[in-house]
């Protein structure tokens, strides 16, 4: 809320480029994708985490046109938690034997770096959930 | 029946006994009071400063306003055209034979009032009936006799 | 705020509110809640998505899926198998008529793919009830512009050329408009929204108060110092409590931020709004008569000239446009009066919404550029008629358009070749008739709403009206006359003629047109005392198909008046003397054994 | 001083005049049945309508509210102008019948017949007696209520207005109450009994002046003779 503030010209800029970016999401798009995968295998595995610990990452970056959604299992229960990039005009890229911190990793490298995790990596290309 | 001075009287100074506000007023007067008792007009008209005839003219223009005294529950049915087509008339026709009034008036119990009005703009769940601001939507002349029943029931208990 | 990795977007206008939509919001957030999905997802209620037919809607983003029909018994298994497993559901998706597949995105369904979203940019996208949700849309970008780079004149040159046209069914230049009442010299000057949408079937504005509120009073502001007024009323029927609450929400907020009052941006520009309800009269949505609603008084119409940009509201020059007019106004100063000109037709710019209602099968409100056909509307968009019928024809303009055939369904939509053909663009209010509707019924509606709805003052509208319906009813009734129907055309014709405002001007058009597309159906009301769509009481009677019954005995437990004979097993029978065609064995009847006979058929037995 | 044109004819009037008052002014004839000097305007008989404009744009105005506007053309008897007037006399008759001022417009205006359903109500809400009532009386004891075909003169709550003094006013200026007119058979609307059946001129002359070759054709002055 921007308060009992009487607005100035130059704080509607301010506003909007604050609340822009969280807004964006409505429009179903944004600079970036990430699919955590919550089927019943990867909430076993600590999927959740990962997501809290994504969300924290891209909140504390103050990145925000960056879309999370989930997806059910993948097939792969054995490399649960995973997670699937997606970069505009990129294939999309899956991780597997996810942790907090190797999600944090592939969020400053990837997302916002651009270069993929190598190690982490199990496959690029795969379908996507669309 | 007596009316409530005071009540009146806060309603019109809370729109500062102004002339331009006498429909603001009587919107407030009809909320308060479920009708527009006569009493209350009259102290209206002293109030703003007017002839008592030209309070009345506006009260009676407008549909909002009801100089007789409304049942415990109000039942609208929609006309609007998406609703007519959509065969209002017949759901109306059910309703005044089920409470055995006409639209526009009130059960002799005083339990409805059946109220016509041109149009709540959902069309899209037409035909609509509304009572006491729940919309039944998608009625059927077999909806209507379960719809009354469980406005009807809590009062006979 | 803050980052969530879902919004659902729960629609929260008066169509989805009426089916129980903040029910449905209320079981999801407590769904999130158990979850523990609280600070993932956020649950938003937005204002009208349009497609009223389907709702309650939730609209899931990023991933753009459409659910629809919901029920508080679908959220459990939605919020499970969707925002936690990822799987979004396919049976809560839309599934076109005639097809199996459902549409998983809202940008796919034929609904929302040919829409052109200008006034109604933000449904379904924001919360109305927050202000920077519509600064972050871009939301009073248009009005710095206008009150820090412009002067009143280049906002008025900028409407002008724009080529906008008044949204509330005349049609006037707003540009000029507005022109006229800058040059008047007298103060205070004033602005009035508009919001008197009295027309049954139609509720753009509504919609557009309800999910932008904001848009309006950006408009308004804009206006305000194009004409220099310093005091402005949105004027909303009570009808629309949503509407309202929201519109005060919104100019509560302004006034916080520095949006209205004092020094406005600090531009030096000063204006405040004040909200005034109607009381339900369709006569004040015409401008003489709202000024009086305004000032208290009862909303009859007084001759114009002067003008309300002349005289106005205490007599002073007052600028009046509706809803939709107010919320275009930011578009074409935010992206210029060029960019407008490029939407529509040669003499109709930029979009229009319409509500598209009764027979249809996608109920609800369009935005779509003018020009374009009656047919991409009820076909393209609209998605046909339901129940395999026949398209009759389509009424538009509100109780005073008119009623256009199939033949003219090819007609491109602008305010030309709508008032060529009989109707006119009226607020945009469409309802598509089917073969079962009669339209000498459909006349007589229109003239039973305008007799109750007149003001009384010009004997042309209030006795021509009384008249005309007296006559259309007597010919529902089997009691025409060969007679009748010239005279109905000379008194249609001088009601219009003879009246003083809109409203009478417009009155005869309901028996203008269906007497002109559709004389046949008077003439089977007349001379075979028939009516051919099986509407019309007193011309039909109720009758059991044998070969159809079953003897389930529906039909006679749901008929008011024991009028019905037979019993299990056994082919029923109605008693004519005791019928009152209320029609409740019809419903009651699921194997279509009871059907509507025309007149001619009971005089053969 | 605004100037136009009325009936193909220059004229001048003065800043705030009506079209009616124009009229007067020049001697041209408007029928009239709720207006009343020393009253405000109210527009709603609309027997004083006048064509303005020209061409497809061409609308009817009541004269007695439009104000005269520089370079205006208008025209006070076309035959649109006299469609809507004959119409207006025949709805209001078939609202009160036995009103002669009404049955005196019917004669003049050549309405001979009566096609919708007689009301007999007596009341053609001109609101003559509304206005001398608030504005000449200064008492304001009965007004309209309602609105649409529900709308009637009365007072609040339909009772005996507890400010009105009896002072007759409204029946004085009443077009209904005041001059009453039977007839010659009471199921007929129209009597036509009361007509001067000659033109005006035989008065003066044996023969026909009038210059119209066609005596009455323009209705202003007489009717045919009916036996």
């Amino acid at each position: 809320m921007a308060g009992t503030k009487k607005l100035r010209i130059q704080d509607l800029a301010k506003i909007r480029e604050k609340t822009k970016s969280l807004m964006a999401i409505r429009e179903g798009e944004g600079r970036a994708r990430v699919t955590v995968h919550m089927g019943t295998c990867g909430i076993a595995a600590g999927a959740r985490e990962i997501m809290e610990a994504l969300l924290d990452e891209i909140g504390r970056a103050k990145i925000q046109d960056v879309i999370v959604t989930t997806s059910g299992c993948a097939g792969l229960c054995n490399k649960e938690p995973m997670a699937t990039v997606e970069i505009k005009n990129q294939p999309p890229v899956k991780y597997g034997d996810l942790t907090p911190e190797k999600i944090k990793k592939i969020f400053v490298q990837h997302i916002l770096g651009g270069q993929m995790v190598a190690e982490l990596v199990l496959g690029v290309g795969s379908e996507t959930m669309y | 029946m007596d009316t409530d001075k005071t009540k009146v009287q806060s309603l019109i100074d809370k729109h500062q006994g102004l002339k331009k506000n006498l429909i603001a007023i009587l919107l407030d007067i009809q909320e308060s009071f479920n009708y527009l008792p006569p009493d209350a007009l009259r102290q209206v008209a002293k109030s703003l400063g007017m002839p008592l005839i030209d309070v009345c003219g506006v009260a009676t223009f407008y549909r909002a306003f009801s100089l007789t005294p409304r049942g415990k529950h109000i039942c609208l049915v929609c006309l609007g055209t998406a609703c007519h087509v959509r065969g209002g008339p017949k759901i109306l026709e059910e309703l005044e034979r089920k409470l055995d009034v006409p639209a526009g008036e009130t059960t002799k119990d005083g339990q409805f009032t059946l109220e016509t009005v041109a149009c709540l703009g959902c069309c899209a769940i037409g035909p609509v009936v509304v009572i006491d601001g729940e919309y039944h939507g998608h009625a059927t002349i077999r909806k209507i006799g379960p719809i009354l029943t469980k406005y009807q029931k809590p009062q006979a208990s | 705020m803050k980052h969530y990795r879902a919004h659902l977007l729960v629609c929260a206008g008066t169509g989805c509110v009426s089916c129980g939509s903040f029910k449905i919001k209320e079981a999801l957030e407590k769904e999130i809640k158990t979850r523990g999905l609280q600070d993932e997802v956020q649950v938003v209620a937005t204002g009208c998505n349009g497609f009223c037919e389907r709702g309650p809607i939730v609209l899931v983003q990023p991933d753009g899926i459409f659910y629809q029909l919901l029920t508080v018994g679908d959220v459990p298994h939605l919020v499970e198998e969707h925002l936690l497993k990822g799987r979004p559901v396919k049976k809560l998706m839309y599934v076109p008529p005639a097809e199996k597949q459902p549409v998983p995105k809202m940008k796919d369904i034929e609904f929302f793919k040919h829409q052109r979203l200008i006034v109604l940019r933000n449904r379904g996208r924001i919360d109305p009830e927050k202000i920077e949700e519509y600064i972050a849309f871009d939301g009073y970008e248009a009005l710095g512009k206008a009150l820090t780079e412009m002067t009143p004149a280049a906002i008025i040159d900028e409407i002008l050329f724009s080529g906008l046209r008044g949204r509330g069914g005349a049609g006037f230049p707003t540009g000029k408009k507005w022109a006229a009442c800058a040059k008047e010299k007298a103060t205070p000057k004033y602005l009035i929204c508009n919001g008197d949408e009295g027309d049954p079937g139609a509720f753009m504005d509504r919609s557009v108060l309800e999910a932008d509120p904001h848009a309006v009073l950006e408009g308004m502001v804009i206006g305000a110092k194009a004409i220099g007024a310093s005091k402005g009323f949105v004027y909303i029927r009570h009808e629309y409590p949503l509407a309202l609450k929201r519109m005060e929400i919104a100019i509560t907020q302004a006034r916080e931020n520095g949006l209205l009052g004092q020094d406005i941006l600090g531009s030096g520009f000063d204006f405040d709004l004040e909200i005034v309800q109607g009381a339900g009269a369709f006569v004040s949505g015409e401008e003489s008569a709202l000024i009086a609603s305004v000032e208290g008084k009862i909303a009859m119409p007084r001759q114009r000239p002067p003008y309300p940009a002349q005289k106005g509201l205490w007599g002073k020059p007052t600028v009046i446009n509706n809803v939709e007019t107010w919320a275009t106004v930011p578009n074409i100063i935010r992206r210029g009066a060029d960019w407008f000109q490029g939407l529509g037709t040669e003499t109709s710019k930029g979009t229009k919404i319409f509500a598209l209602v009764g027979k249809i099968a996608n109920t609800g409100l369009v935005e779509v550029p003018m020009g374009i056909t009656l047919r991409e509307i009820v076909y393209g968009i609209g998605g046909g008629i339901p129940d395999k019928r026949d398209f009759k024809a389509v009424q538009i303009g509100g109780p005073s358009g008119g009623c256009l055939p199939a033949k003219l369904l090819d007609l491109p939509v602008d305010y030309e070749s709508l008032t060529a053909a009989g109707a006119m663009m009226g607020s945009g209010g469409m309802i598509v008739m089917d073969d079962k509707t009669c339209m000498v019924d459909i006349a007589k509606y229109f003239l039973n709403f305008l007799q109750d709805e007149s003001c009384g003052k010009c004997v042309s509208c209030r006795e021509g009206t009384q008249r005309m319906y007296e006559i259309v009813k007597g010919i529902t009734e089997g009691e025409g006359k060969e007679s009748d129907l010239a005279l109905l055309e000379e008194l249609a014709q001088i009601t219009k003629d003879a009246s003083m405002c809109g409203l009478g001007q417009t009155a005869g058009n309901p028996v203008l047109t269906t007497l002109r597309y559709f004389r046949h159906e008077y003439e089977a009301h007349i001379l075979d005392k028939r009516c051919p769509a099986g509407v019309c009481k007193k011309l039909i009677r109720y009758v059991v198909l044998s070969e159809k019954c079953t003897g389930c005995l529906s039909c006679k437990k749901a008929c008011p008046t024991e009028a019905i004979k037979g019993t299990l097993k056994e082919i029923h029978l109605i008693d004519q003397s005791k019928c009152i065609k209320c029609g409740a064995c019809k419903e009651a009847c699921r194997f279509e054994a009871i059907e509507e006979q025309r007149e001619e058929a009971i005089q053969i037995i | 001083m605004i100037t136009f044109r009325m009936n193909g004819l220059e004229v001048k009037a003065e800043e705030g005049w009506s079209l009616l008052e124009t009229a007067k002014f020049y001697g041209l004839a408007i029928p009239t049945l709720c207006h009343h000097e020393g009253l405000t305007e109210f527009g709603g008989c609309r027997l004083c309508v006048v064509e303005i404009g020209e061409g497809l744009r061409s609308k009817l105005v009541s004269a007695c509210t439009y104000p005269a506007e520089e370079g205006l053309v208008v025209r006070t008897d076309t035959t649109r102008v006299w469609a809507a007037r004959r119409m207006m006399i025949e709805l209001m008759l078939a609202m009160a019948p036995g009103s002669k001022v009404l049955q005196d417009l019917a004669s003049k205006f050549n309405v001979t017949r009566v096609r919708f359903k007689l009301r007999h109500g007596e009341c053609v809400l001109c609101g003559l007696c509304t206005r001398i009532c608030a504005e000449q009386m200064d008492a304001a004891a009965i007004g309209f209520q309602q609105r649409g075909h529900k709308r009637k003169i009365s007072t609040p709550f339909d009772a005996r207005s507890e400010v009105c003094r009896l002072c007759g006013a409204c029946m004085y200026i009443c077009p209904a109450c005041q001059l009453r007119c039977q007839g010659p058979d009471a199921d007929t609307a129209i009597c036509n009994g009361c007509l001067t059946m000659e033109p005006s001129c035989l008065d003066h002359y044996d023969d026909l002046q009038c210059w119209m070759y066609d005596a009455g054709r323009c209705g202003t002055c007489v009717q045919e003779k009916k036996s």
